[in-house]
């Protein structure tokens, strides 16, 4: 493996070409048209165009990744996350074309893609699962059965969904009948396929999941868990590592159920075991595994030290786990990552597109920034709208969210509104302070909409506002500049600003 | 070289600007007759401003762009938190009542226009339907009031913060 | 403790400032109209102008930073290194004005000042010295009697020095009346005291040191070793940690003369006992104490999880090192550090000042910049040319030195010539890779000339070389340009760039 | 629209740039025949270029100042390695001699100048001596030759690649 083309954009293009450069490895990216000069193109090697905007056309198009791979003479892909990196068909058609593929073989994770037959795997393995029943008699009869064998309150979940989409809680047997038919609805209109099934519904449940690695030797290892309950509509908003709600017990016994499962279909390369874990029972369920580098890995690198691309990458190319992590794995400090998106949470989250005028990312020691975007980037209005991940350690979880704060009240981006004020103010809410989250929490406490902008006035906002006007015909081409002799402004300074009023979000 | 502003509590703000040797010196005063203040701006080679008042130099980050003006610090005193967007004042005084422009909130796809013009609406009356990020977006009438002009039609890419519809108030229209 | 004066500029300013928002308190930068615009500035929340370009007259003014302190209100001044910060008038000065002095009390660090008396309370509190002689009978026989009881080769050194100035070293008998008779000459022009002393040279030595934290409440702790063997005439180029040629019963020992020392002295705060360990016999010698946070502290930050810039504040304001360093001190893996200059290798090393036209500091995982310039900023003719530090951790120390060399890799300084080209050789050298190098190494290896800038031909130079014309007139304003509608050219691209040709060091 | 440069191995190379939608169309030929390729450049919002030749897209950056075009790319192949400086070519051609440029190797001040105008200077003479930040160094003279021009006097601040003497070729002066 000398050369590896990623089949991704944005933040995890840019960090896994940093991973190959540790290898001595090139990296070359792909592009849409309307990424021609992204970030993730200009941090790789080399980078080939292949399509238009549209995902469909482009990230997703499997004939132009692998020509692009076969014209620069990579030899092995790294798909990221998303797009087409759990695609089964797309890991085929790259061990066909002679490439690596960095990741699980495919006959490997073909039997856990479905929700059913994952947790018949984890069954085998002897994986805790929540009670739960396949709905293949819809009758009203066969539908009460398994509802009594689950018992209330129960989710209706689709079997081949993601996402959420679908999932209903119903609380009692009366409102069993239209949850089950509306489910079915969404499921065949979302994923095409209208099969059920229910399971127990977790009260105050949390979303722990485990890391693992598997080789291609036979080892599998987990390294240690990460706590995700902060989401909103199932979108994953802050993560942590440790999830310091365990004790060392549960710990243990949780990572060792994701190990199992790994080793139980013989995983190979990283991935992760997600649990929901009951904070009344004491006890985890398997929930799915994903079979890829998840968005969250940061959290998990700094508090184990090891830099999980570059495992994938000696995975990938035959070296043992003994090796890569010879002395071993533990956890040493707290630390949280928080998702900086493009959107605006005032504002019933309305996604954002534009140009980033000015970005500025945190920078201090024991803070990490992997950024997809930096000042004057576009934000095309065809992806997910995510700019960066910040990932901040402490040596407990007090020092590692502290200095989270101080590096999101660093951070400035002018040009698209984005979710850091809500951020803040999340690390701030009294819930998270001491740890008494769960996967509903935050759609609770900020529903549809969520702290927006912060406010100005005084000396330092009216003569920032002032010295805008000096900007002059500069200030429009909206990125940073050069102004090194700026010298006495020979035109009104105000012209630019007429007209300005002081408002919140849009 | 004097302009007004409102300021983010509604009240009026005069401003002076002078070009001065290594900046800019600036001053304003608040409408209820506050005491005016000088500042001198210099502007950093990375396009960051720094603000010096009676001696003390404090960092300002901001960017212009069409629409609005966006400004930052880190001073995360009583004086400015976090970024703040100042948006150009659209409202125009016509004879018969006030426009209102109904803005798209981000760039994307308009889906659907459920409006025309001449329409009388309520407040909260779904107008158009935009889409980005595979995410739809109802835009809904700020408060009652007539359809003055319909700036887009279904299919159309439009620009975060065009105006897509304006109204005319319910108040004046009447 | 709520608003820190940082009595300093540059990059540890800005780490500072970085320290003192993880703890809420607020940052106050002093500058020099020469750093008017300068990143320390735009770092902190306020700043200060405390004179002109010269240091005498502004960093070292101490009147005019107390002033500052007052006019901002700040109740605290961290020194950082350099300038003032082992000044003992100064500290003395910062506590009369009613200030808390982030760094040692004046009492505790006058006594070792002077390095024969350093030596005396190293031998106090039971720490190895080399064997070394007081030079005070400077006859003939005196001077020979001192050095048939050190040993030869030994060294020749002033008693008030530092920095190497005046150091010689002496081989045998014959050669020694010369060498004291010019050492006195260089120590009283460069000290104004002639007061000598004599120290028994080691072969092959390497530059080991201790990190130590002290608190109010009596306790002193170590907080590991560093190595920094690499040094051109005394000057660090390249720092790690751990020391990799120490045994566990060594590096134990020498941190207990570390901390032994410290303690000794009622040391308070972060310091650094310097030591000399001797390859061959195995001993460590006591060198001196630097009572101030060292350039490198990164490099132990990293390996041990310890923000020592949080443990200084914290330690200021009366915690104990019990709660700072609760659960423990421990190493894990391996981080180097490199310094970025703005100076010529290839040229004598001459410094260089500028505009930095443009500046692209690495960014991955694992990467650490501590930087005091960014794109666009002067580099002035009238301070230490220090652009930044790049550090480096791995797992090992191997896969901490092939990061670190991508991570020079991707480093791009445009418009003052760098060290980077040598940094990045140096990391390759055989002996560094072995761990076989000494204090002496360097200048050995490199002399005064060293690798210069890299080599250009073929497709991607020529290409880039022809598309520099297309910048036309942004392009010599000097920094990033907004260049987001790059339209056709309307004129000839060729204009700026007649007459050129290529050339490497300047 | 045509250039013509010295590479880093002394050959040279012309160079032709055309105005292209979406960039430049670049192409250039070594002087030995070699065959000339083509390449659309485009710039990103943060300056760098993309450099696309054969469907394959390059990054690089790019810098000008007065004297020198700085050039990065992370192509670590047989292309571009590093930082490379191209240095604008100051060699006059006169009638009596090849006149060479002695430049401060970095800004600072002048503390001693030991040549005047008309000296004959031995290879390796001191002319110069500059210092910045606490250290001096000397500039000598490249080869042997006669002093044409001393364009600085002591105690001056001085700009690192500034001409400070002017010498003319020994064999051309003799």
């Amino acid at each position: 493996m000398q050369k590896v083309l990623i089949a991704n954009r944005g933040e995890i293009a840019v960090r896994i070409a940093r991973g190959c450069r540790v290898l001595g490895m090139r990296a070359v990216a792909v592009y849409s048209e309307a990424d021609a000069l992204a970030r993730h193109v200009r941090a790789a090697d080399e980078a080939v165009c292949v399509g238009p905007a549209e995902s469909a056309l482009s990230y997703l198009n499997v004939a132009a990744i692998l020509a692009a791979a076969k014209r620069t003479g990579a030899d092995a892909i790294h798909p990221g996350y998303g797009f087409l990196s759990e695609n089964v068909d797309f890991m085929r058609a790259v061990v066909a074309a002679g490439l690596t593929w960095i990741g699980p073989p495919a006959d490997a994770i073909a039997p856990i893609q479905s929700k059913t037959s994952a947790k018949a795997v984890a069954q085998a393995a002897g994986v805790p699962t929540a009670p739960s029943a396949i709905l293949d008699d819809l009758s009203d009869a066969g539908i009460e059965k398994a509802a009594a064998f689950v018992g209330f309150p129960l989710l209706v979940k689709p079997q081949d969904g993601g996402g959420g989409k679908g999932m209903q809680r119903v609380d009692r047997m009366a409102d069993l009948r239209t949850a089950v038919d509306t489910a079915r609805r969404i499921a065949k209109s979302a994923f095409g396929s209208d099969k059920l099934f229910i399971e127990r519904y977790v009260e105050d449940a949390r979303h722990v999941e485990v890391q693992v690695l598997g080789d291609t030797h036979g080892t599998t290892v987990h390294c240690f868990e990460r706590e995700c309950s902060v989401q909103r509509r199932h979108q994953k908003v802050i993560e942590e590592s440790p999830c310091n709600v365990l004790t060392a017990v549960e710990r243990e016994a949780i990572c060792e159920s994701g190990r199992a499962f790994a080793a139980q279909v013989g995983y190979v390369g990283a991935g992760t075991v997600e649990f929901l874990f009951d904070p009344q029972r004491r006890e985890h369920y398997f929930l799915e595994m994903n079979t890829r580098l998840q968005v969250e890995h940061p959290v998990s690198e700094t508090v184990i030290g090891v830099d999980l691309v570059v495992a994938q990458l000696r995975i990938a190319r035959g070296e043992k786990l003994q090796d890569i992590l010879a002395g071993g794995v533990t956890q040493r400090g707290h630390a949280i990552e928080v998702r900086v998106y493009a959107e605006d949470p005032a504002n019933g989250y309305a996604p954002q597109a534009g140009t980033l005028l000015r970005v500025r990312w945190p920078d201090a020691p024991f803070v990490r920034v992997d950024a997809g975007f930096e000042s004057g980037d576009a934000v095309p209005m065809f992806y997910d709208p995510m700019l960066a991940k910040i990932i901040a350690w402490g040596r407990d979880r007090e020092e590692a969210r502290h200095r989270l704060m101080a590096a999101l009240r660093e951070t400035v981006v002018h040009g698209v509104v984005t979710n850091v004020p809500m951020l803040l103010a999340l690390l701030a809410e009294p819930a998270y302070v001491a740890s008494e989250v769960h996967t509903g929490w935050l759609d609770k406490q900020y529903g549809n909409e969520a702290p927006g902008m912060g406010s100005a006035s005084g000396l330092t906002a009216m003569a920032a506002l002032a010295a805008a006007g000096q900007g002059g015909p500069l200030a429009s081409n909206g990125a940073a500049h050069a102004a090194i002799q700026a010298g006495p402004a020979t035109s009104d300074p105000w012209t630019a600003l007429a007209g300005w009023r002081a408002g919140g979000a849009a | 070289m004097k302009r007004i502003f409102e300021s983010p509590d509604n009240s009026r703000l005069e401003l002076l600007a002078t070009p001065s040797p290594g900046g800019l010196l600036l001053s304003w005063s608040a409408a209820d007759g506050m005491t005016s203040m000088e500042v001198l701006a210099r502007r950093a080679p990375n396009g960051d401003w720094l603000l010096e008042h009676d001696g003390i130099t404090r960092p300002a980050l901001v960017s212009i762009d069409r629409q609005s003006v966006w400004i930052s610090s880190l001073d995360a005193g009583d004086d400015l938190s976090g970024t703040v967007r100042f948006r150009r004042m659209e409202t125009k005084r016509g004879t018969t009542g006030v426009d209102l422009g109904v803005r798209s909130p981000m760039t994307g796809r308009v889906v659907a226009v459920h409006v025309q013009e001449g329409d009388i609406v309520e407040k909260n009356q779904p107008l158009v339907v935009v889409e980005a990020m595979k995410m739809e977006h109802v835009l809904r009438a700020p408060r009652a009031g007539q359809v003055r002009k319909v700036a887009c039609q279904a299919g159309q890419l439009v620009e975060g913060g065009a105006e897509l519809v304006e109204l005319l108030d319910a108040v004046a229209a009447t």
